[in-house]
């Protein structure tokens, strides 16, 4: 059984983090995983995005052409992946840069209004760890506790990230969740 | 009916650069554009991108163009001005291009007078590779490759290409400008007409130093970045003219009180 | 020994720590620009020395006079930076100097781009420089291995008084895997200490003299020879593949290095679910390459296909394998682009839905 | 009189050219242009004195100045 | 038309000249130094332009610019310098520039020596450098045909779009023998004007940009497919070799190329007055490779005897050429030591004395 | 019992070199030995041939010995010291060599400050590979890739390199000597202990560059050829010290009047 | 029908020079012909030699591991190349520089004091052309007046040289005439 | 007193030393050595002031001076 995913976003929206964190947490769980970043020429400001894959078996092909799941942070992701998106797999839309909704009516949609809900919560940093929560609610390719854990570790210098972050995560999860799919 | 006083050169091809917000490489591009339209030279102008954030130059500008090998950009130019004398010909090179990997073929163009102009952007970091170590980065300036900040005991101190080529015996004009306010671009834009005036004049081989800023790897805002370079770099790589062909040559002298001339033994 | 989730550059880097390697010269080049980064920060904690070089020329150059004074240093590019190494390569592999080359392939010719590739085969199984000689060539298919495979490189490279080249592609270089190191690793040669090195002569022992110099032709062949020799001895023991489905019986077999054969055994698992049995032969040693291995699964299958990111370069040595016994196909990308496991899955379809004995499409 | 006028999409947001303008009379928009940049904007039109600071400075080349009737120039260029 | 005693390396530069290469860069190194000496006394007689490079990374790249600019344009330089132009040569290749490079083999690898090798043809002919790219390579025997293959290098090149490398060895640039120059030659091909060229840019025609980067992968993979069909095309239209005595009926074929195959052409001489039949393919173009021919050849032949001046490197095409069909014998010296016709009428007997099915020793 | 008061020095062994009658190049080589002989580091000194005539240097000096690619000896040398510092690391390298293909190679590893010492033999000429133009080659001087003489206007002018390197900030000891005449020699030899000395206390990188004659591709009698070298390049090559480690940087100023450091707009 | 010969001697002893003038006699008198100089490391001082090869048929190895005739102009080329030399073959000693007779018996040799001919001749760099004539008139490999054509056109730009040349070359022709051998 | 001693056949006969001899009393043999060439010889010893000029001038190492008894030196070396 495998889960795998393109997160995709602006350079700076912490997109290469949460993938990192994602698999870290895999890895925890004992699960076989890759973590492969988008390297080239969008690193000159434009778009970034990097795909992860979760398995119980040694992970095959780091390079997923038809991922289970997309996450997508601004426009020119979701215009670049959502086409490669397996039928019924998982899209998850940052509804506060994209405007647009799905094109696409096989596969399920979490719309997450990531950056206002950051805001509200007072860390405007935060929507990469709000769509990582979506993404763990909709699918639980690992366990939130497992992502929590990471994050503590990752962020164990400044404790105040720390629980904003995990306040983040959870609420991210509560949206996916009430959407949870099998991918 | 109003007039445009201000746009976009025709030298400049009207698309979007890939370069970052606020970095100085765009605006050098503009002020090369801007000389070459003024000088009517664009039609027979060949230039040659380097390796480097400007590698996709040939994209930019709206002349013929060669993209070289890193570093090697001065022996391009070099085959391409002896093949066809009667065009003008630069290249546009960073710092890790020109300094480190192309140290031999830039001395060596500009030893040989060969009539080209160079435009050398310093911006004291490897940009397109992610903010490595150059050879003109500064002391204590923290790279990819020097971690924890330059260590001159380690790496030495930064290289000044317009200071050590302007030692070279053969005529030449060089000179150091920065683009980092607008005055100062506007001074840099008048070196650069100088430059290429004397390729079009066939005089002798031309280099303009710019230094540039890199906020992406220097890791701070466009605006800071312009109050580090003059911080700095400006301290460290004092702008002006350091040799004009007819300026005789500008290499140092023996310490005096040492070995000497003695002659002959008897 | 616990489980790092680390970027291939960094386990590389760390390999070779951990391997003893005590100097790195490099410049930088994408995509292993985090193997430089990650020594310049490493190796001043373990005493060790990290140059950056002002090209890859030099960089080859310097790993000349490190390893010629008996330590144990690597270096690591791409492609282009590679062809830059290529005299000071020779020279290497004329004076006998135990060094390790990381090059992370990119796509070619020329700057090309910077996205896998396996364009560089050729060059570094046969004909990298000028001159007789050859290199000892690992291909790593995960992290893990690429870590692995640098701590064998530097044992090899000692051992055989030779360069080794660790042979990776961009995704090898920028994927994060989790990877360990054995805490108690023992090198898997016996290693005899460095008399030759050239550290000062006090008459003690005699003169140490690095050289790839012989202007007398009677002597130079007389090395030349010494060095086939020794290839010959490489060819005969250090042949390394892995076999996959070798003992099942099998319709056709793949042959792909690198991360191709990662995809290829995706492709494999989905064919096997859908009944189709396909062995693979995983050269991981590109020189010596592992002709028999090859030959010998071929024999039972009815035909051959080889993957590659490149215009058919490896096919080269599956065609002096084969000899002609078993018709050869070829699925390749090119220029960054990579193969999927669907486009290989297909290809094997089509290879046996078609008539085996047709002629080879390569 | 001059004016001065900013493409959009052109712009990259490094405000760099509201750092130069002796005025102070550009500033950075709310909204966020295709690339993704929130982009400069005139604030103040009539207070230019089409010094040309803003265009030199933009490494983009988004600014354009347009002049009605004769201007005096600060400077040459 | 009128003969001419020459040395190889002044019959090369003179060759250049009459075949309108207007521009030469390169540093000297021994044995080709006549090359550059020559061009740089000639050049200037004819408007042409000599320039000695800084070094051979110079000069390839000196190379690069002229002959973007349209012209026709060569250098020259013996093995370690060669290996210097590697990235210059993929580069070249990656751009698509016609030129001309002429390589007078020494012995390697590292310095080596100064005497004539082959040890550079894998380099020549597989792994010159990074990225799949291919370089035309002809290997003259005789001063004549130096020159003549140099002057149909710059056609080939020209109609090719492709670097071609006239591969001799140092006895081709050392050696003395008489040479004639067609007064009136014409290019071996229909030449189309090099709107390509990168001369000014007026808007009369699409702006010219000499380029090998295309970091789209997909545009980058579309490069690099039209560069394959442009090798296939070459790889079916200009394969060249010289028979000798395959009208007789043989016992036994030679396979050699260069100064060597002279030597077994006087071999061959001395075996007939013995009543021994030995024919001999001797390839002029080492890549595209004559396997055909090679195969067609060894098909009437009970063994095969490969001779060279290296470890054993086109036997690999032969190789490729027989795929074991028939035993292939070697024989060859390396670091400057030159073999003689007896040597090879030995090896002949004693191949023959032997029983034809054994195993090849090579 | 006589006394002998000159004879062979340790370091230097008892062979014939492969020199040209009245080569300079052995007159250097007895030089270095003597200087190793007097400072009593032969045991822990590992010197870099070049490749040039002096190519096989390494059959001449009684210490191990590296054989390096054309030019890069500097690279090789860095290799050296950086892997064993407590080395003495030399390199012994022709103007071909040094200042032609090894330009990049010298700058940055006199740029670095690595801490070695660089024997420049500048005898104006290719010798080893039979008199083609080098970069120090004099203007108008015959050689055999410039049959009438080398012409400034195609070629440059020569190389200075003690000029050159002496503008690097790293500090460095850097100076220009001859053999031509013996009391010449005898200079040329105190300038070779004070660079091995500044190596020997760890101080700094050092370089001497040394006049030489060749008799052979100057197509001269020995004699002749110090007379040539006197009258030819003692003019364009001052004797003496053009760098010491604490003796402050020496390159040249922006000539007066030229951009300035005008600061920002405002 | 094939004249092979290797000529070798000092620098500077014109070894290289009488080489090419043979074989271009050769090539003059419709011969196929090769010249093979020596390079490397000899080139600095040391020794020197050539071989030259004057054929009916096209030259096969322009290199001879043991040519028909070997000009010995000193001691170490005397040394080097008298092993070679073919049985029956054709031995040119200079005796001025060499001191010792032929070790071999079962070649012809041809004594030439030719330095101190060339003194006599008042012509002492004349040896070589000495030399050669004895060649010449051993082996008959190319016409006297052929090679004296060439040697006028060499020289053309100083006549004076040509004439002592042209006598020198007829002395040695003399001694070699007598010792005629048919290799 | 000092003595010079030229070994022969180190000698490559550039005459450097003749030239470099304030006495002028060394010249050329007219026999020649092993290598084939004229090589340097003493031609009058006693009046050699053992200024070392032409063992320090020698590229071959070819000359050795030897001192019976203390004798002072113009210059160090
Ligand atoms: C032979 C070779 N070595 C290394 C590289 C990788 N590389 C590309 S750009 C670059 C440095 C660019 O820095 P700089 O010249 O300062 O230009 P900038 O990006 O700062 O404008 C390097 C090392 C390469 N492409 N080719
Ligand atoms: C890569 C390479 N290029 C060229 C050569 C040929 N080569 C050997 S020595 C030499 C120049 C030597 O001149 P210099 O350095 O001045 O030393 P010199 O002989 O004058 O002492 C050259 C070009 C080489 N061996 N390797
Ligand atoms: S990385 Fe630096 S130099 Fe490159 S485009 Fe960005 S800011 Fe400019
Ligand atoms: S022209 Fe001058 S005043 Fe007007 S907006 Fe630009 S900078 Fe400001
Ligand atoms: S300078 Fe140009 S790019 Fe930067 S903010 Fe102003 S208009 Fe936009
Ligand atoms: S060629 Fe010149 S440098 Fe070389 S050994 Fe002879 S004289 Fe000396
Ligand atoms: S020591 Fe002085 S005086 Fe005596 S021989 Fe030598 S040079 Fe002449
Ligand atoms: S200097 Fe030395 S080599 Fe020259 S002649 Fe005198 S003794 Fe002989
Ligand atoms: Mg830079
Ligand atoms: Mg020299």
């Amino acid at each position: 059984m495998q889960n795998d995913v393109i997160m995709a976003g602006f350079g700076g929206q912490g997109i290469l983090l949460i993938g990192k964190i994602l698999a870290y947490a895999g890895m925890r769980e004992g699960k076989e995983v890759s973590w492969l970043p988008s390297y080239g020429p969008e690193m000159r400001g434009g778009t970034c995005n990097c795909t992860v894959v979760i398995s119980d078996r040694p992970v095959g092909s780091p390079v997923i052409r038809s991922p289970r799941a997309v996450v997508a942070m601004n426009l020119p992701s979701l215009d670049k992946f959502e086409p490669d998106l397996r039928p019924g797999g998982l899209l998850i839309i940052n509804t506060s840069l994209i405007d647009r909704g799905a094109a696409r009516d096989d596969v399920t949609v979490v719309s997450v209004p990531a950056n206002e809900i950051a805001n509200e919560l007072g860390n405007p940093r935060g929507a990469n760890m709000i769509a990582l929560g979506a993404y763990l609610g909709a699918t639980g390719a690992v366990s939130l506790d497992g992502v929590i854990e990471v994050v503590r570790e990752t962020f164990a210098a400044k404790p105040a990230v720390v629980d904003v972050n995990i306040t983040a995560l959870r609420r991210g999860h509560e949206i996916g969740a009430a959407h949870a799919v099998a991918v | 009916m109003p007039e445009t006083v201000f746009s976009r050169p025709e030298s400049l091809r009207d698309v979007t650069t890939h370069y970052c917000p606020g970095c100085t490489h765009g605006v050098i591009h503009r002020l090369v554009a801007e000389v070459l339209d003024e000088l009517g030279v664009r039609q027979r102008t060949v230039g040659i991108a380097p390796v480097g954030c400007s590698v996709l130059a040939y994209n930019y500008f709206e002349t013929d163009f060669h993209e070289a090998s890193h570093g090697r950009a001065p022996a391009v130019a070099t085959g391409i001005k002896r093949a066809r004398p009667d065009l003008i010909v630069f290249t546009y090179q960073g710092d890790g291009d020109l300094a480190s990997i192309g140290m031999a073929e830039i001395v060596h163009c500009a030893n040989r007078g060969e009539k080209v102009t160079v435009v050398f952007v310093n911006n004291a970091i490897y940009g397109m590779t992610g903010g490595q170590m150059a050879p003109t980065t500064m002391p204590g300036q923290v790279a990819t490759t020097c971690p924890l900040g330059r260590d001159v005991d380690l790496a030495g101190h930064p290289i000044r290409i317009a200071e050590m080529l302007s030692t070279l015996r053969t005529p030449a004009f060089i000179a150091r400008c920065s683009v980092h306010t607008p005055l100062l671009a506007v001074n840099a834009k008048e070196m650069l007409r100088r430059a290429f005036t004397h390729q079009v004049e066939g005089r002798c081989f031309s280099l303009v130093e710019v230094l540039s800023t890199c906020p992406t790897n220097w890791g701070v805002p466009p605006g800071e970045a312009t109050r580090w370079l003059e911080k700095n770099m400006l301290p460290y790589y004092p702008l002006g003219v350091f040799k004009t062909p007819d300026g005789g040559s500008r290499e140092p002298a023996p310490l005096s009180g040492s070995g000497g001339r003695s002659g002959h033994a008897e | 020994m616990t489980k790092k989730l680390m970027k291939g550059s960094e386990a590389i880097g760390e390999a070779a720590v951990q391997a003893g390697c005590h100097l790195f010269f490099g410049y930088p080049i994408t995509p292993q620009n985090e193997i430089p980064e990650y020594m310049s920060m490493r190796l001043p904690q373990v005493g060790g020395t990290f140059v950056q070089a002002e090209s890859e020329v030099a960089a080859s150059n310097m790993l000349y006079g490190a390893a010629g004074s008996g330590e144990r240093v690597m270096t690591s590019s791409s492609s282009p930076g590679i062809s830059l190494m290529a005299e000071g390569i020779s020279y290497l592999a004329g004076a006998q100097l135990p060094v390790v080359i990381v090059n992370i392939m990119r796509a070619g010719p020329g700057l090309g781009g910077i996205l896998p590739a396996q364009g560089d085969y050729l060059q570094a199984t046969k004909g990298m420089a000028h001159g007789d000689f050859r290199l000892l060539v690992l291909a790593p298919w995960s992290v893990q291995e690429a870590a692995d495979l640098v701590q064998d490189a530097f044992d090899l490279a000692d051992y055989y008084r030779n360069p080794v080249m660790v042979l990776g592609d961009g995704l090898i270089g920028q994927m994060m895997e989790p990877v360990e190191f054995a805490d108690d690793r023992v090198p898997i040669k016996e290693l005899p200490p460095k008399g030759w090195a050239a550290t000062g002569h006090d008459g003690s022992k005699p003169r140490s003299v690095i050289n790839s110099l012989f202007l007398d032709p009677e002597e130079l062949e007389r090395h030349n020879l010494r060095l086939k020799e020794k290839y010959d001895l490489i060819e005969r023991d250090e042949v390394r593949f892995e076999a996959v489905n070798l003992d099942a019986d099998y319709d056709l077999l793949i042959v792909a290095y690198g991360t191709v054969a990662r995809v290829c055994s995706t492709a494999i698992e989905e064919l096997a679910d859908s009944g189709v049995t396909v062995a693979m032969v995983r050269p991981i040693t590109l020189w010596p390459y592992p002709y028999l291995a090859v030959r010998e699964a071929a024999d039972r299958a009815t035909a051959v296909l080889v993957v590659e990111l490149s215009a058919g370069q490896m096919i080269e040595d599956v065609r002096l394998a084969l000899e002609g016994t078993k018709p050869i196909h070829f699925l390749n990308r090119m220029g960054g682009m990579l193969v999927s496991p669907d486009a290989v899955a297909d290809k094997v379809r089509e290879i046996l839905g078609a008539d085996a004995g047709e002629v080879s499409d390569a | 009189m001059s004016q001065i006028v900013i493409s959009p999409d052109r712009c990259k947001g490094c405000e760099l050219c509201v750092q130069a303008c002796p005025q102070q009379i550009l500033g950075m928009s709310r909204k966020i242009n295709a690339k993704g940049y929130f982009y400069a904007e005139v604030v103040e039109q009539p207070r230019c004195i089409g010094c040309r600071l803003c265009c030199i400075t933009c490494p983009d080349v988004a600014i354009e100045m347009r002049v009605h009737g004769t201007m005096y120039h600060y400077f040459a260029y």
